[in-house]
């Protein structure tokens, strides 16, 4: 046992030590990597994948998997951005609701909530997997998107929205508050909770979760909610941040979030994990994005190069863990 | 059916095929050019390529086998379009090109055209006159397999690159999107704290530049130029945001469209095959000639 | 007395498949039943109903005299109703005390998992069971004997009235068997109401007080155990007679056909501790070998060694028919004659989603090939002969493979490597959950396939077995053969005294 | 057993049927739906999908996924056009080599294969999770199409090369004969050979193939070889439709193959399925595409409605196997 969780700490460091050498190795070639600004707007970049990953992170602890984050992300973004705009009006009856900031992020989460219920809905009750329910969601919530937006972005919000995308407090950007605030309550809830410990128990074997009473489907379905929510704060900080909400934001930000998950050392199989680790997965690709910008590599060699890097961070991953 | 078409009765369909639905100015240009059908009294349609000239091929198979009688066009490709359009006219089916041109000038009936290219000359000398022909700039492109992000970025570069003391440090691409090219310009600040000029290839990204010079608080020290006419920049340009821009005329070019689809019906066959619309450079002297996407 | 537990005209149909019919059967407290009946006969679904985990069903559960009906696994169980299953249900990355405490856990006032609180109680009840793991230890780092205890212990956390075990010693050795029965006879001291599975009848009559036997889903016949005996059971249970059989032994000094010389598999997380090491033994020419040890004492590993799997930490030195051989993969090693059929059947035997015929032809698809394609016609008479001659019971050559029961799964497996006529046969428990009438028919197929003069290695846990197909038995433990047996000298007083480790943990 | 087999009919009866029922709703709609004209239409159009997707087929029957389809699909045309174009010249040495028709469509599916081979190696030598290894390969092949082409489309390859795509042969359009010819070659393939009857067996219990003496490795490598190809396939005829290879060609398109081989009844967890099954979803999908469009459905709604869709034949074919 002792050795076994020695090794896992190995297996963390290893990744650590990646980081690091592609750390040491910007730090090298650039005079502007290792400064507080961007140390800063890195942080301020990856935190809105930071919130996606923390939520396919549970989905994927489940043996799940959420491919409509992105399209989520952009679903809440219109909607908090349109509500905090224009309200509701429904001239017909004679009816305005307005919205303060606190309304329309409550309500941009319980958009979020919403579609991630349709998602966990569709896989427990009807068993549909969860590839194909959240592809479809995939594809229908753009098309919601598309037809709240009508195609265009919903610019303009404020002083006081923004500041949540833009703003700092005690020296620290919002969005840096806002998904480390997330990692926090995840990071708990996964290692000191029964929702967390039922979670990693239906992922590791589903079968045996059930036999022992936990109720799997209303996990499942949390899950999935959760997922819609994350996504709702990451479309939240996209909208704050741009002061404008995107008709097409997030596309394939689903891709992203996995590659952080994966890359952070959880199975796809389920049941096996850390919320850590994808901060780490996140940070690595952060770097990574941040790095080849910062040298100046072609566009066009750009995409090699991250595919490579995924390629090779679980390689290495997997070539550590070969003894298991 | 082909002899109902031609005949400029009510019952006529017209197609509407956009490159993209995922950007404002395209919705715009599509919805005008359905509007304005409709109100000349046709059906309309509007189909979206999703940038993908393979699913632009389906609509126009699609939409000649359902019997429209006429297609407003936004190719997705100047080259790879082509063979659409030749499709349509082998069944006797008129195209009018909108905004972006095929290269071949016998396959549309008529092509009512933004000249990308001489518009990103006109935003070229502004750009060199603004930074006073020196010091350092960024470039940020659309979508780097698109045939557009490369015919604004040669215009631009057929002016600016005759002046060596405007030095381009860096050439990203943020893929037409607002929060890429955010992203991009706040790393590219890391390195670059000192550039004093940005041209994008369109106006989404001008305005996710323009955001990360706000957070950097260096909006005073950089210029941003953008490309399209778009709501938001026209506003920006207004306060005083953002310098410049290139204002294509998507509602003039889709009414033309579909005034000629109408004419054509009536039948008129003598189209000029190239219309060109005139890319006009709006900035902060000339803003108030200007509304968004241009005038009628 | 009132019984505890209670239930009335339980009938179960599955798609077509009834399971169960009209079953009555009464738990008194302070009693063990056993529950008796050929693979399939339906003693786990009796459970399964009764322990709230299938909710459609006909009759009646009384609890305490009082009708009762289940809507969820839970539900039986805050009534004090504990299984444990057939299968093992474990999450594999989890830690010990973790899955025992799944679904259950202890929280801190403040809703917080209290996990200091699970260790220490999961020790003490490891303690009670004798299982000298670590509570933090991962289930996948423990053997299926010590997994199958955690199950046991996971019963025993909650203070049930009622307590099912399906099968509970499958997979453990006789040292954990023992500590088992005490605790269950401690627990029957205390009032509490047992059904106990197993398919080895001696346990049966150690333990039990009462039996209820089924077949075909019907209640053939319930009494006191005293008053039966093991004969009456068997047949009882067959509906027919039954006789164990026992081979002829047969000399061994025909040919040499495997000889392994010094071999020794490194563990790649204890390179001091070998898993296997001095191994030295020769096989001959159509001779049964059975190897006896507890669990964890390495069989498996060996028959594994010898089928090309862990190449990478293996040394020595194997010989088949004299070839020097160093197989790399199973492939290597089954196109030289060798064959496996795995411990595990679900995992690593079958292909559950596979019909019969397509299962059996696996491993001979050369055989079926007409011009380069697969041939349906000779599929077809490829399951004729193998269902014939191995008496498997499958309604159509398409039925999956999944839906037999498993023995009949286990003659599947034992077909497809027939077809190949292998030169080294290893079995690796070929009877676990089996019934005893499959049971024999397997010891008569391993008796005709050495008469045929194919070599057989037959890894077993029960002396019974052992004793019964054996030409020659080899005793494993800690890794290393610790004794030689002809099928004559063998008892199960010498097999016992040569398995038991030197070093205890 | 007798009854297996009628309910394994009556599963792909009922997705028949729901096709039947689609076609009948749109010839009683539309007057364009019924005619040659469209039925060719809709053939011609599913015919780049029916490739990539038979190719998925049989990755995911080994339960494993290919995301990198659409983008080696891109690099394939690109390939394919550009030396058919320009052919290979090194001025340096004062080499070219042109090539026919035959030699570039050759090249191209030698090109779709070496990636194919790439995501095969990685996946069984380096144990990555297919979903890592081809998300991987998504953004590597991406790169290589923009490095090949250098963003531009490559256009103009001549009447002989673009009759793959336009041209018709005994009344059915070339691009219906490529992928029928594919679909009979991966019905006999699957259904008649060893490599088929392994391909299923693997899918259905990787453990127990192994030890039947199966070579895994071999035949996964040898899927994803061919899911490459037939990704190339897929690239030639789009090629040759558009008489252009556009860099940015197959965006997306594993999502519709999935959705294609998902809708047919195969599962994603491997072993069960065919390809029969797949071509039904794939026209399923075609008619839908087709019918939105003849229906007059704004661009919008019909994101949604294919997303509702996918849900929809997905819970059906669920609710029909509940009995299982
Ligand atoms: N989920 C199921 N679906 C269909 N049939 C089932 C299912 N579970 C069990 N059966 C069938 O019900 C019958 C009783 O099975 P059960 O598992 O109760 O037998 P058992 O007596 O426990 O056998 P064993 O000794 O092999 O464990 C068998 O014919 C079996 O095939
Ligand atoms: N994956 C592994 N990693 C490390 N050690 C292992 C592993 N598998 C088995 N061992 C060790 O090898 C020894 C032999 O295990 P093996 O499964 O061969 O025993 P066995 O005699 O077949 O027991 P069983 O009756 O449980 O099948 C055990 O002591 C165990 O500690
Ligand atoms: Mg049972
Ligand atoms: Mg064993």
């Amino acid at each position: 046992m002792l050795t076994l969780k020695k090794y896992s700490n190995i297996a963390r460091f290893q990744s650590l030590i990646a980081l690091f050498l592609m750390c040491l190795a910007l730090a090298l070639m650039t005079d502007n990597f290792m400064t507080t600004d961007n140390f800063w707007n890195v942080m301020r970049q990856i935190s809105v994948n930071v919130c996606i990953s923390v939520g396919m992170t549970l989905v994927i602890l489940t043996a799940g998997i959420d491919l409509s984050v992105g399209s989520i992300l952009a679903f809440c973004g219109a909607v908090t951005a349109g509500l905090l705009k224009y309200g509701i009006a429904i001239p017909e009856v004679n009816l305005f609701v307005g919205f303060t900031v606190f309304g329309v992020i409550v309500s941009g989460f319980v958009a979020g909530g919403a579609l991630g219920f349709v998602n966990g809905y569709a896989i427990t009750k009807f068993k549909v997997p969860p590839f194909v329910a959240t592809l479809a969601m995939l594809t229908m919530a753009r098309g919601f998107t598309m037809l709240w937006t009508k195609g265009h972005p919903i610019t303009g919000l404020g002083e006081s929205f923004g500041f949540l995308g833009t703003g700092w407090f005690l020296g620290i950007p919002m969005p840096v508050w806002v998904s480390g605030l997330v990692v926090i309550i995840a990071v708990v809830v996964t290692s000191k909770t029964r929702f967390g410990r039922y979670i990693y128990a239906i992922g590791g074997n589903e079968n045996a979760a059930r036999l022992s009473g936990i109720p799997i489907n209303k996990i499942k379905i949390w899950v999935y909610v959760l997922a819609g929510v994350l996504a709702a704060v990451g479309g939240l900080l996209v909208t704050a941040r741009l002061d404008s909400a995107q008709p097409n934001a997030g596309i394939s930000y689903e891709l992203d979030a996995i590659a952080a998950v994966v890359i952070g050392g959880t199975s796809l199989a389920g049941g096996r994990g850390t919320i850590l680790g994808t901060v780490l997965g996140a940070v690595i690709i952060g770097v990574l994005n941040n790095g080849l910008v910062l040298l100046d590599v072609s566009p066009f060699w750009q995409q090699v190069i991250k595919g490579l890097v995924i390629l090779l961070a679980v390689i290495i991953d997997k070539t550590n863990k070969r003894g298991e | 059916h082909s002899d109902k078409r031609n005949q400029g009765q009510s019952e006529n369909k017209i197609a509407v095929i956009i490159s993209t639905l995922n950007n404002p100015w395209f919705v715009v240009l599509g919805e005008t050019a359905a509007e304005r059908a409709r109100e000349l009294g046709y059906e309309a349609t509007i189909f979206d390529s999703q940038n993908n000239t393979s699913l632009e091929t389906d609509h126009f198979e699609n939409a000649i086998a359902s019997g429209f009688d006429a297609i407003l066009f936004n190719p997705t490709d100047a080259d790879g379009s082509i063979a659409n359009v030749r499709m349509a006219k082998k069944a006797g089916v008129p195209v009018f090109c909108m905004d972006r041109e095929v290269n071949a000038t016998d396959a549309a009936t008529s092509q009512i055209l933004s000249d990308s290219y001489a518009g990103c000359v006109a935003i070229g000398k502004y750009f060199v006159e603004k930074l006073n022909k020196e010091g350092k700039y960024v470039e940020i492109l659309g979508l780097v397999g698109d045939n557009n992000t490369w015919s604004r970025s040669k215009g631009f570069h057929s002016v600016v690159d005759h002046y060596p003391d405007l030095k381009m440090v860096a050439q990203q691409s943020a893929d037409f999107d607002r929060n890429k090219a955010m992203e991009v310009m706040e790393s590219i600040l890391q390195v670059h704290p000192d550039i004093k000029g940005v041209f994008c290839g369109n106006d989404a990204m001008a305005m996710g530049a323009y955001q990360a010079l706000v957070s950097a608080g260096k909006v005073d020290d950089i210029m941003v130029f953008g490309f399209d006419g778009a709501a938001d920049v026209i506003n920006s340009i207004q306060q005083k945001k953002i310098l410049a821009t290139g204002m294509q005329y998507p509602k003039l070019m889709a009414k033309t469209a579909a005034n000629f689809a109408d004419e054509y019906f009536k039948g008129k066959r003598d189209f000029a095959q190239k219309i060109p619309v005139t890319v006009e450079m709006v900035n902060q002297e000339n803003v108030g000639n200007y509304v968004a996407y241009g005038n009628d | 007395m009132l019984p505890l537990l209670e239930v009335r005209n339980i009938t179960k149909k599955f798609s077509g498949v009834t399971a169960l019919n009209e079953v009555t059967l009464q738990l008194e407290p302070g009693k063990v039943t056993a529950l008796i009946g050929e693979n399939g006969a339906g003693k786990s679904t009796l459970l399964k109903i009764m322990s709230g985990i299938y909710m459609d069903y006909e009759g009646d559960i009384l609890y305490k005299g009082q009708n009762t009906k289940f809507s969820k696994p839970k539900d039986a169980h805050d009534l004090g109703i504990s299984i444990i299953h057939q299968e093992l249900n474990l999450i594999p990355h989890l830690t010990v005390a973790q899955n025992i405490f799944l679904g259950r856990e202890l929280v801190t006032k403040l809703g917080f998992l209290d996990r200091k609180g699970m260790i220490k109680k999961s020790k003490s009840l490891l303690e009670k069971l004798k299982l000298n793991v670590d509570p933090q230890a991962l289930i996948s780092s423990l053997k299926v004997g010590q997994q199958q205890v955690i199950e046991i212990a996971k019963a025993l956390l909650t203070e049930s009235e009622v307590l099912f075990m399906d099968e509970p010693t499958s997979a453990i050795g006789e040292g954990e068997v023992e500590v088992l029965f005490k605790i269950i006879n401690q627990l029957r001291e205390e009032g509490k109401a047992i059904v106990y599975i197993s398919h080895k009848l001696d346990e049966l009559f150690t333990l039990a007080d009462n039996f209820v036997v089924l077949r075909d889903g019907n209640e053939v016949g319930n009494g006191s155990m005293k008053n039966i005996s093991r004969d009456q059971l068997i047949n009882m249970m067959a509906g027919r007679e039954v006789k164990i059989s026992k081979k002829a032994i047969r000399k061994t000094n025909e040919k040499q056909v495997l000889h392994v010389q010094n071999l020794e598999l490194q563990n790649p997380e204890n390179p001091q501790r070998p898993i296997l090491r001095d191994i030295n033994f020769s096989l001959y020419k159509g001779e049964v070998l059975g190897i006896y040890g507890l669990m964890g004492a390495g069989r498996t590993e060996l028959s594994e060694c010898l089928f090309g799997l862990h190449h990478k930490t293996l040394s020595g030195l194997i010989k088949l028919e004299d070839v020097e051989c160093n197989f790399k993969n199973p492939i290597e090693a089954i196109n030289a004659g060798m064959a496996l059929v795995p411990e595990d059947r679900k995992s690593d035997g079958i292909v559950p989603g596979m019909s019969v015929a397509k299962n059996i032809s696996l491993t001979v698809q050369n055989k079926i090939e007409k011009f380069g394609f697969l041939n349906a016609g000779l599929e077809s008479k490829l399951y004729d002969k193998h269902v014939g001659a191995l008496k498997i019971k499958v309604s159509s050559e398409e039925q999956l493979i999944k839906n037999l029961s498993g023995g009949n799964q286990q003659k599947v497996v034992l077909a497809k490597w027939i077809e190949r006529n292998p030169t080294v046969l290893m079995l690796d428990e070929p009877t676990r959950g089996i019934d005893i009438n499959a049971k024999n028919e397997i010891y008569e197929l391993i008796a005709r396939l050495s008469e045929k003069g194919i070599s057989l290695i037959v890894i077993s846990s029960e002396i019974p077995e052992i004793l019964s197909v054996s030409d020659r038995i080899l005793v494993m433990s800690e890794g290393r053969l610790t004794a030689e047996f002809s099928s004559d000298e063998a008892t199960e007083h010498n097999i016992m005294q040569a398995c038991i480790p030197e070093t205890i943990n």
